[in-house]
């Protein structure tokens, strides 16, 4: 027996903490890029039954590849249905029979609430973003909202610039007065750890450390002042068929 | 009066009729059938001062900012998907180069229900959306109401209804009944909340036949059909062609710089019309 | 949490599970693909105290209301179609017979916005409808909502959304997912506003293939599907059966007379379940 | 040369004076019956281009049959287009894109206000009707409307016992008043002749008798002081190609 050593990225081992955090049977609000490699990944590995939703309609698609953009036609092509964009916002995503859904940004602040339109001032921003997209609505109305993002100081900030989709609000309470339905960010994933938000106060503190991160890493990278839960877990490192699975897949025309 | 004429006329002749200075013009598809050629002949025909609405401004709409088509932009998210930013949109936001931009923005979920409001000849559409965002703070076309049975509150965006929707299909018909298929986009609506549509298709047929998860478009809430093969390129036309991911990928090096653009722009405005 | 369990159950079981006395329950089918046999069980079933919904309640409303199911009748039109009255649905209403019924009415638009309304998961739709008619008079879950940007008053109806939605389909593969085409009605929409969903198919397939203008439900919505053939008879279902007319014709009789209802009554009961 | 006598019916002559008031490429919301009739006697006759479309979703129908219900599968498979119910009222009807409508009821009134909904009090009605179905929308929303239903005392009323479509209200400026958008019935064709609403009053008015019927007869079928317009016509006879395409036409399954 020999034993060969697995080397990952930072990012493959966000990707595929993002996977574990599908379970079989759900329903998952996918976007483009991590989320949908993540998402595939699952659906791949320990979730067969995993129901990917694509904002540009597409219910039940089973990709063979991933795709290149929301308009890709491998999405339509490998859908169990293709409906507009307004119902797939309106009779899908609205009513709350989503149960997971991906996003990320720019900018996420200690509550969770994120920013993908302006750093800055919104009429004279230092940088304009895209925008809002679909992901209000995906942080309003998924019965649960999954962040990925990169943890760097400059994106993990006490309070964001602009709030594009709403995660915690300021605190406790404030998603049920502004009538969100969806928990809201349950998890936020980075290429360091994982952070959930304290059901006390609604503060994202730090849960789980990627294996060989440190928590000195994960506060020099975060602009608040990041509590760790007392019962901080160490993720799992990639598996090797986690990993084969991961760089396996192919993204159409790549 | 349903209109009976088929109007399948030239591009150049179907903007030059439909598309006038200072229009609201909605170019849609859904990073699927982007009607890019009809967009060059807006750009070709100097159109100014347009309103330009679209979920998804990306390259077309960069383009068109860029060539100084528009004093104002509608949209819900604008970038170049999976390649990076908006290089014109961004320097006629910053520095009113080559014209000062507006913008008014929503969310996809706004947008897509502003159409359907318009699609259904209502002056707003109820959603639940905006709450706790900082959206409506900049946008005046998002409000509230109260359900009258529940006492609910919940957010309004006002009706869309472009004076031009421009969108392109797979094909149509000889009497100007449009079809596309796989994926749906926002088209439909945005071509019944327009005052005047416009479509442009890869081929003309003598019978639609029926398709799986087709939209068939009546002729007579189209104004013109105009046939430009690979009028979507460089997206997608499903059944025709992929996206040309390189031209998203080159967009970015032309886009950057206003130099690289003109030349870009020069070539583009002495190209013949489709 | 998507279902992914495929719930295939025979009729009689489904209905025991899903049904249960004093529910909301809307039976939909826009005159094909009506859920005769599924309307039947619940009536072997002997379910009482029921509030009934559906546009069209027809011959099997009829039925339901004179086995004395119902308590409330939520419809916009009520007829034996092409044909004449309901005369079972007359009786209770005039004569309590076999038990008072309530009624709740309203357009077919109101009725439909009410489902997309339920569906879309909001409380309220709005529409232009009802302005000057008697109908808000009497029904109060019609209201009026005011424009934030245009001032205007339109029409607002309250959402549906029934306990359970039982509707027919064409086919379901063994996931359980369900395709229906022809006409399609508000049945998604009923079975997306529903809490509970019951679909009778024709038949289960190893694979849906693709078809023109079919709308595909996943199994993830719908609670248990139950294989029927022949459960929309007598009235169509589309690539499988046209109506019956002559059963229709005889139903005017069959109904007139609570005796001969009575006896027909008697018979179904008797008869086993699917 | 021989000369045959042609005779008619009082129905088939609406069902003809009906079609003749559809004019080539119109969109035309129809009805089952006799509206259904008119509009294929119109489309096979002089309106070859009449966009036919049924409120069960069907938009440009073109049936080598008359359908036998709302829910008939003819009304698909000839269709160009066909929609879901929610779809055909909000995209189609409610935006005023529909030329004409066709309606009918057990009551109209002087200002063609139509009752399908109760004979007598709501709450004890004498005789209980279908109700609204889609009346309501396409009277209120419809560019115009052609009443047609057979003209009889009990029917023909001063004022009807339930508003359930919206004709001209009480008189002039009231349509615009209730903000609906469409000119509402601008003909009533019955079996004697038509009526019309005056400009100055919105009231009904007669404006053309069938061939052989007499003014003394309409008004004997009138419930108000019906007026005769100055300029009354006679409607032609039905042509020999009218009635043979007519009675030609047949019914699914009939």
């Amino acid at each position: 027996m020999t034993t060969t050593e697995i080397t990952w990225t930072a990012d493959e081992m966000m990707s595929v903490a993002a996977s574990r955090a599908l379970r079989d049977g759900q329903s998952c609000f996918v976007g483009i890029g991590l989320p949908s490699a993540a998402a595939n990944l699952a659906r791949r590995l320990h979730a067969p039954d995993l129901v990917l939703i694509y904002e540009s309609g597409t219910i039940g698609t089973e990709p063979d590849e991933l795709p290149l953009s929301i308009g890709d036609g491998i999405l339509a092509e490998s859908a169990l249905s293709v409906v507009s964009v307004p119902e797939i916002f309106n009779y899908w995503l609205q009513p709350g029979r989503i149960d997971v859904g991906f996003l990320s940004g720019a900018q996420i602040d200690r509550f969770g609430n994120i920013n993908t339109t302006v750093i800055g001032e919104y009429d004279e921003p230092d940088v304009r973003l895209p925008g809002s997209g679909g992901a209000p609505e995906i942080a309003a109305s998924c019965r649960e909202v999954i962040v990925v993002m990169r943890q760097r100081l400059r994106a993990f900030v006490a309070s964001v610039d602009f709030v594009t989709s709403v995660g915690h609000g300021s605190g406790p309470g404030d998603r049920r007065r502004l009538g969100l339905r969806g928990a809201g960010p349950v998890r936020v994933i980075t290429d360091l750890g994982v952070l959930e938000p304290d059901p006390a106060t609604a503060e994202l503190v730090l849960t789980a450390l990627h294996t060989g991160i440190t928590v000195e890493q994960a506060r020099a990278e975060t602009g608040w002042e990041l509590e760790i839960s007392p019962d901080l877990m160490t993720t799992a490192p990639p598996g090797a068929d986690e990993l084969e699975t991961l760089r396996g897949m192919r993204t159409v025309g790549g | 009066m349903a209109k009976i004429v088929p109007k399948i006329i030239p591009l150049a002749q179907a903007v030059s009729d439909l598309v006038h200075d200072g229009d609201t013009v909605a170019l849609e598809g859904f990073t699927h059938l982007i009607p890019f050629a009809a967009g060059h002949e807006i750009i070709r025909q100097r159109r100014r001062r347009l309103t330009l609405v679209r979920m998804t401004p990306d390259l077309i709409y960069d383009q068109m900012i860029g060539a100084g088509c528009a004093a104002r932009l509608v949209f819900s998210w604008g970038g170049n998907p999976g390649v990076g930013s908006l290089h014109r949109m961004r320097d006629a936001l910053a520095a009113g180069w080559p014209e000062p931009l507006q913008i008014e923005e929503h969310s996809h979920a706004g947008m897509a229900n502003r159409y359907v409001a318009g699609a259904s000849g209502l002056p707003f559409a109820v959603l639940r959306g905006y709450s706790g965002t900082d959206l409506p703070l900049h946008t005046d076309t998002i409000s509230t109401v109260t359900c009258p049975f529940t006492g609910e509150e919940l957010a309004a965006v006002k009706a869309l209804n472009p004076d031009v929707t421009v969108v392109h299909a797979q094909r149509a018909d000889r009497a100007g009944n449009v079809q596309l298929w796989g994926l749906l986009g926002v088209q439909k609506e945005a071509v019944l909340a327009a005052r005047r549509a416009l479509v442009t298709v890869e081929e003309i047929v003598d019978e639609l036949t029926p398709l799986p998860g087709a939209v068939v478009l009546p002729a007579w809430v189209i104004e013109a059909v105009s046939v430009v093969p690979g009028g979507a390129a460089p997206s997608y036309a499903h059944g025709y062609y992929d996206r040309d991911n390189a031209a998203y990928r080159a967009w970015d090096t032309i886009s950057r710089d206003r130099e690289t653009f003109g030349g870009w722009l020069t070539s583009l405005q002495e190209g013949s019309s489709s």
